[in-house]
């Protein structure tokens, strides 16, 4: 406790200085400046913390242990509250810091036309200290808590801008579903704390594996649907898009990149650390079945989609699919693939909304059947949007493409290795979703920023510089990210990965060495050699260096042949030579775009379109059913299983 | 050392593209004949294109009807430079039987600078042929002329293209009178 | 020295040999060579070979017309960007046996790297801004996502089959596909391939777009769809990549199915390997073009997704019991 | 499955093409195709029958007086020209000729014009007549119509050409050109008005 400054403290300073932002902001009262400079402080000097961690736990590998008021566990009984950053927690953390730090800078602008924005601020930080609480913490029942924290933070957030149409419905139905998730695990903590008397995570990851009885399998059911309302997976997903729909940008760019990963981080943990059951076949099956699942149905979702921000919320369950089948085949590959997903998706997924939110902003609507042709009045949004667009449907230079590349071989991998021909049918879909990813992104090009400009939106002006540094903050990372896949995978992803499977670590850190191979005896978890081995080659780079060098040669050609310049004058433009061909007509504003783009697709998928529309009603008691229909399935299927 | 391989295929690749103004479609399928394999333009590398981007050589059939006369007007100004004009048949030259009703605005070269005109009611598919060949011949002085006009600062062909101001069909006067021959 | 050497041979790769000359030239003659057997197959005398030369030529020479509705920045770099990408996968397929530039990219890379030329030219005919355009790009993106699932079947099962050979049960390099042919004969003998093979060549009308499979660029209906806006040296850039696009399909097919019968002179190998994309051109493209009409785009969606996606699917299933 | 018309595709790829080579092989057009007009002024007598029966207004005539009478230019129009072959049927001195040249091409102004000039020599006016021989016809007094609408002929003007009894709806009228007889049957007669109409001597009123 001596030296405050060593790195051991930094957890807790990037949990605490973002709750003492909350507070701060509202102290600082009218004055915006003040407001905004305590809002971005607390967020740089939480990120900065955490970077500051990169060295001792990802490169060296070291475990933080770190007991909160210095109640080191006595007699063998872990009373004190633990935080526990290992790499998988630290690249969590990384990933909702830096989402957190861009949506602060974006909502500094992009706020600056509603009232009670300090209001804003204190819930935006208190749900910002609430998920790096719950990816950092090291017991259980705090993590709770932080779920707790950051569900009521958001569902207040989603009814931010309450006089917005179906923003209170939106709120309402995410704290009905929010709070059944809540409960479940806060029931299944209560049963786990009945059976194994601690709520310390190493603690209990040692007890559990070695004595599943139903009360313990019932817990982890509960706390497995807990976890997966918070990640939006299938069951919970219409809940996502109306969240998303009536959120405010920045608050989106929050609840599809970062409280997503916390339930994706939630499962991870209880998976492969709670009860270390991932080596069964059967659990690797359910995980992979919902991920595939959720990603065919939500991209199918998002293609019938008449508004931008409710497609993109669609896509970013389809993209939490992804991850979640890469993470549930349980080879050091799919884990690694998953996280490098969950990387990038925070990040184009963040890019893209905050493009949505910049349309919003100057448009005022964000109907695909109204907008269009707005790349002519807002240059930089739409070169924004088209690097997310492009990183998002997995095009070769971008990120999306490096880690859906990976998912690809770590499925087939899979499939391969266990001869089950279920992991095939993921690889088979995991393919078709990112050809259908791609489509409706191109849906959304087309009616948004491309095809004719309506006429009430002639005048629409680019956003100011605040939100489009943010948007560029954003598009760097998914280039270089997607550039440099040697350097994120080795320094990153795969220390990530190894920690996942290196739980005695994870314990012996914690609770002391030796602890526990003394408490599981057999089933001791042994630090197994981690092999990353790819199918195929895929160098960026190399590729980029190809594409540039012809690029020149083509545009030297072109140039070469004088590209004939282009010749206007009054007279041709009177004539109607630079209007649009209509067939001869005087040229009408006319825009394709929005519901009537591919009618082939959706004619010859028309049966499965009206039984999705008749299943997403809307109505809160129809998810709340399904809510509580997927608990029973869940606690069936494990008392069966293990 | 492109010039010339340019204005050689400028003959050898002539696109065209049909309109249609009010023709009783007796040309229309003497031109689509010389596409058929008895006749066979594509020899010459004859190619119908789908939008007036894409044309070199617009051929128009038909007697200019009041509704048709902007359109067509409109559709031809939006073909790209070197582009000539070929009317099929006596129609577009003057207005054939048609001359002198209210809603005929024939002849075409009223109001732009037709090149080639292939006359016949109905004309043999060997005279629009030999008509098309001719075209491709004035389309190599064409991309010549407009490549001068471009050197020396002309922004655009010679002004002579339209000898006349274009009676949009909506102030046509209700009675052709005045606007018969 | 050595490395201004290297890099030249290198910069000669990309831009004369397989690179953008070569594909030029090859993109051009297939496709003189199927538009003169189609107008053969209805009688007529068709065109010159060279034809599409002078139609390039031509369009180079023409003016460039950009409407006032477009955006004029993507109006004229998305030509030129779907050329080059289409260039690149051109360097990535192996000249029958002999790669030439391997290591950078595999199979599923180049199932991504296809989807470029068609984006390129779906995002100018969306910056054109023409309605025309907009129903264009709307079929050409139901065609793109049409053919993508027979072509993700078949990759797995080359990929499967040439895995278990190899011992790692799963491989997705070409070079390692090409060596594998080399040693123990080209995968079409194989009877696990088979099907995989006639699904290739289904596929490879469409993902070109030629006549059957363009309800895209239905010059009939749409005016050219999503061209329809475009005139002069861009339109041309946009035909010289579908030309190459042809040529880089059969040349694809060639590789993944009949490598094994290269003689290891590469310039012997790649006159062979033309001659055999003609061949194929000819059978697979000018035939289907000649005889049939066109799609509406729902009949080609379900064409794609029920009839030829079966017979890859067999293949699947068959290579993934190890036959 | 059946592939309808490969059988063809592939036959077609190896048999001669159906193309019959235009430019190279100079084609024929049928036998009677009605082309480019050929005009002998010489026969022509201008009778102005092929300018009112043309459809398309095509043939203008152009009248100069010349010392010895008047030249006559009779120009046809292609551009005009539907080649429905009514002007060579009505020449009665066959003078039109439509001929087998399907080549018109027009670049210039003046390509599409086919024109031909004679001059008309007056013929000397036969001495006049004794002027008293038959001064009561001449100085017969205008043919008053009749009262009841029937048409009534001048037999002055009269050349007994028989037209208006063949355009007679109702054969009212019977002519006979050598004893110079014009009849009208009154019950028969409608007074519809086509003689008067019809007679190219503007002989009949009514």
């Amino acid at each position: 406790m001596t030296n405050l400054l060593s790195y051991t403290h930094f957890p807790v300073y990037s949990i605490m200085v973002l709750f003492l932002g909350a507070f701060l902001v509202v102290i600082a009262g009218k004055s915006k400046a003040l407001r905004h400079i305590f809002a971005i402080c607390a967020v740089t000097a939480s990120l900065a913390c955490l970077i500051a961690l990169i060295k001792p736990v990802m490169i060296d590998g070291e475990v933080i242990a770190y007991w909160m008021g210095a109640r080191e566990p006595a007699g063998g009984y872990a009373i004190g509250i633990a935080l526990e950053v290992d790499a998988l927690s630290l690249f969590f953390g990384l990933l909702i810091a830096t989402a957190v730090f861009v949506s602060c800078c974006y909502s500094i602008t992009y706020m600056r036309f509603d009232e009670n924005v300090s209001q804003y601020y204190t819930l935006f930080l208190m749900l910002s200290g609430g998920v790096i609480g719950l990816v950092l913490s090291g017991d259980l029942f705090n993590m709770f808590i932080m779920v707790e924290i950051l569900t009521f933070a958001a569902v207040a957030l989603t009814a931010f801008r309450n006089k917005a149409h179906g923003a209170l419905e939106a709120a309402f139905k995410y704290l009905v579903v929010g709070c059944i998730g809540s409960t479940c695990i806060l029931a299944g903590t209560i049963m786990l704390y009945a059976q194994a008397r601690t709520l310390n995570f190493a603690q209990l990851s040692a007890f559990i594996p070695g004595n599943f009885n139903t009360s313990t399998i019932i817990a982890f059911a509960l706390l497995y649907i807990g976890f997966s309302t918070k990640a939006f997976i299938v069951p919970f997903h219409p809940l996502a898009a109306d969240a998303h729909g009536a959120a405010p940008a920045s608050i989106s760019v929050l609840i599809s990149g970062v409280l997503t990963k916390s339930g994706i981080y939630g499962i991870i943990r209880l998976t492969y650390f709670l009860f270390q059951s991932m080596a069964l076949g059967k659990m690797q099956f359910l995980l992979v079945f919902i991920g595939s699942v959720s990603m065919f149905v939500c991209v199918t979702m998002a293609l019938a989609q008449h508004d931008f921000k409710r497609l993109l919320a669609f896509h970013s369950i389809s993209q939490i699919g992804y991850v979640l089948t890469a993470c549930g085949l349980c080879t050091a590959l799919g884990i690694s693939a998953g996280l490098y997903h969950a990387m990038n998706h925070t990040l184009f997924k963040g890019l893209l909304f905050l493009a949505a939110g910049a349309v919003l902003q100057q448009t005022g609507t964000t109907d695909l059947n109204k907008l269009g042709g707005l790349s002519k009045r807002m240059p930089h949004t739409t070169v924004l949007f088209l690097i997310g667009a492009f990183s998002i449907s997995g095009i070769p230079p971008f990120n999306g493409f490096a880690s859906k590349w990976m998912v690809y071989q770590a499925t087939y991998q899979k499939a391969v290795e266990s001869g089950n021909i279920g992991f095939l049918f993921a690889t088979i879909i995991a393919l078709i979703t990112s050809v259908l990813t791609l489509a409706s992104f191109v849906k959304v090009s087309q009616s948004v920023f491309f095809g004719q400009l309506p006429e009430e939106y002639k005048d629409v002006k680019e956003v100011p510089f605040g939100m489009r540094f943010a948007m560029g903050i954003f598009a760097v990372l998914c280039i270089v990210t997607g550039l440099f896949r040697e350097l994120v995978t080795h320094y990153l992803t795969e220390p990530a990965a190894r920690a996942v499977f290196d739980v005695g670590k994870y314990i012996n850190s914690m609770l002391g060495d030796g602890y526990a191979s003394a408490v599981m005896g057999a089933n001791a978890p042994v630090r197994t050699e981690v092999v990353f081995d790819m199918a195929g080659t895929w160098q960026p780079i190399h590729w980029l260096l190809l594409l540039c060098i012809l690029l020149l040669a083509i545009t030297l050609v072109a140039l070469l042949g004088r590209y004939d310049t282009v010749s206007e004058n009054k007279a041709a433009l009177a004539e109607g030579k630079f209007d649009i061909f209509f067939g001869g007509e005087k040229s009408v504003p006319s825009q394709v775009g929005g519901g009537d783009l591919f009618w082939g697709f959706k004619h010859n998928w028309r049966h499965y379109f009206s039984f999705m529309h008749d299943l997403h009603s809307g109505i809160v008691n129809d998810y709340a059913l399904w809510a509580v229909v997927a608990l029973a399935l869940a606690m069936l299927y494990m008392l069966i299983v293990l | 050392m492109f010039k010339n391989l340019i204005t050689e295929s400028t003959a050898k690749s002539p696109w065209l593209f049909h309109i249609n103004s009010g023709s009783c479609n007796g040309c229309d399928i003497e031109l689509v004949a010389v596409l058929t394999p008895r006749y066979d333009a594509e020899r010459f590398g004859f190619k119908l294109a789908g939008s007036p981007r894409h044309a070199d050589i617009v051929v128009v059939s038909g007697p200019l009807t009041q509704q048709s006369l902007p359109r067509t007007l409109r559709a031809i100004s939006q073909v790209p430079e070197p582009r000539c004009i070929v009317t099929i048949g006596s129609c577009p030259q003057s207005g054939n039987v048609f001359k002198g009703s209210y809603s005929v605005m024939a002849p075409l070269s009223k109001y732009v600078h037709v090149d080639v005109a292939v006359a016949g009611c109905t004309p043999k598919p060997e005279a629009i042929m030999d008509g098309l060949v001719q075209a491709t011949e004035i389309l190599k002085e064409k991309r010549k002329a407009w490549l001068e006009a471009k050197k020396n600062g002309l922004k655009d062909g010679p002004k002579a293209e339209t000898e006349q101001e274009v009676p949009a069909a909506e102030d046509v006067p209700a009675s052709g009178e005045e606007v018969q021959q | 020295m050595a490395i201004v050497y290297s890099s030249l041979v290198y910069l000669g790769y990309i831009l004369i040999f397989p690179g953008f000359l070569f594909c030029f030239v090859a993109g051009m003659l297939i496709t003189g060579i199927d538009r003169k057997i189609v107008a053969k197959m209805q009688k007529r005398v068709g065109p010159p070979i060279l034809q599409p030369m002078y139609d390039f030529f031509k369009l180079m020479g023409k003016e460039t017309i950009i409407p006032a509705a477009a955006n004029k920045t993507v109006f004229l770099a998305a030509p030129i960007v779907g050329l080059a990408a289409m260039v690149v996968i051109q360097l990535f397929i192996p000249v029958i046996s002999t790669p030439i530039l391997y290591g950078t990219a595999d199979l599923i890379v180049i199932l991504y790297l296809l989807l470029i030329p068609a984006l390129a030219e779906i995002y100018g005919g969306s910056a054109s801004g023409s309605p025309y355009a907009g129903v264009g790009l709307s079929r050409e993106m139901v065609t793109i996502i049409a053919c993508e699932l027979p072509l993700v079947l078949i990759f797995l099962s080359v990929a499967k089959t040439v895995g278990n050979a190899m011992g790692t049960g799963l491989c997705f390099s070409l070079s390692d596909i090409a060596a594998y042919q080399a040693a123990n004969g080209s995968l079409m003998l194989k009877a696990s391939m088979i099907p995989a093979a006639i699904a290739m060549l289904l596929v490879i009308p469409g993902e070109t777009g030629n006549h059957p499979f363009d309800a895209a660029e239905a010059e009939t209906e749409i005016c050219e769809g999503m061209l329809a806006e475009y005139s002069g040296a861009p339109l041309g850039i946009y035909k010289l990549t579908h030309a190459i696009k042809t040529f880089t399909l059969t040349a694809l097919f060639v590789a993944l199915f009949l490598g094994g019968i290269g003689t290891g002179i590469v310039l012997l190998d790649a006159l062979i390997e033309f001659a055999i994309c003609v061949v194929l051109t000819i059978i697979f493209i000018s035939l289907v073009h000649a005889v049939t009409a066109r799609l509406k785009i729902e009949q080609l969606f379900k064409y794609y997704w029920t009839a030829v996606s079966t017979i890859a699917l067999i293949s699947l299933v068959l290579a993934w019991f190890g036959m | 499955m059946d592939f309808p018309f490969v059988r063809e595709a592939v036959k077609n790829l190896f048999s001669r093409s159906s193309c019959d080579m235009y430019p190279l092989k100079p084609s024929e057009a049928a036998e009677q195709y009605r082309g480019r007009i050929e005009y002998d002024p010489s026969k022509c007598i201008n009778c102005h029958f092929c300018e009112r029966v043309c459809a398309g207004g095509a043939i203008s005539v152009v009248e100069v007086p010349v010392e010895e009478g008047t030249q006559i230019t009779r120009t046809f129009d292609l551009s005009t020209c539907t080649f429905c072959n009514t002007c060579a049927d009505f020449c009665n001195t066959h003078a039109i000729k439509l001929t087998k040249d399907y080549h018109m091409i027009g670049l210039k102004e003046g390509d599409l014009l086919v024109s031909g000039t004679f001059v008309k020599v007056a013929k000397k006016k036969p001495a006049p007549p004794p002027a008293e021989a038959k001064p009561e016809e001449k100085a017969a007094p205008a043919i008053k119509p009749r009262d009841d609408g029937k048409p009534v002929q001048d037999p002055s003007k009269c050349v007994y050409c028989g037209i208006c009894a063949k355009k007679c709806l109702g054969e009212a009228l019977t002519v006979d050109r050598k004893e110079k007889l014009w009849k009208l049957d009154e019950d028969k007669c409608v007074s519809c008005g086509t003689c008067e109409e019809v007679c190219p001597k503007k002989a009949i009123i009514m």
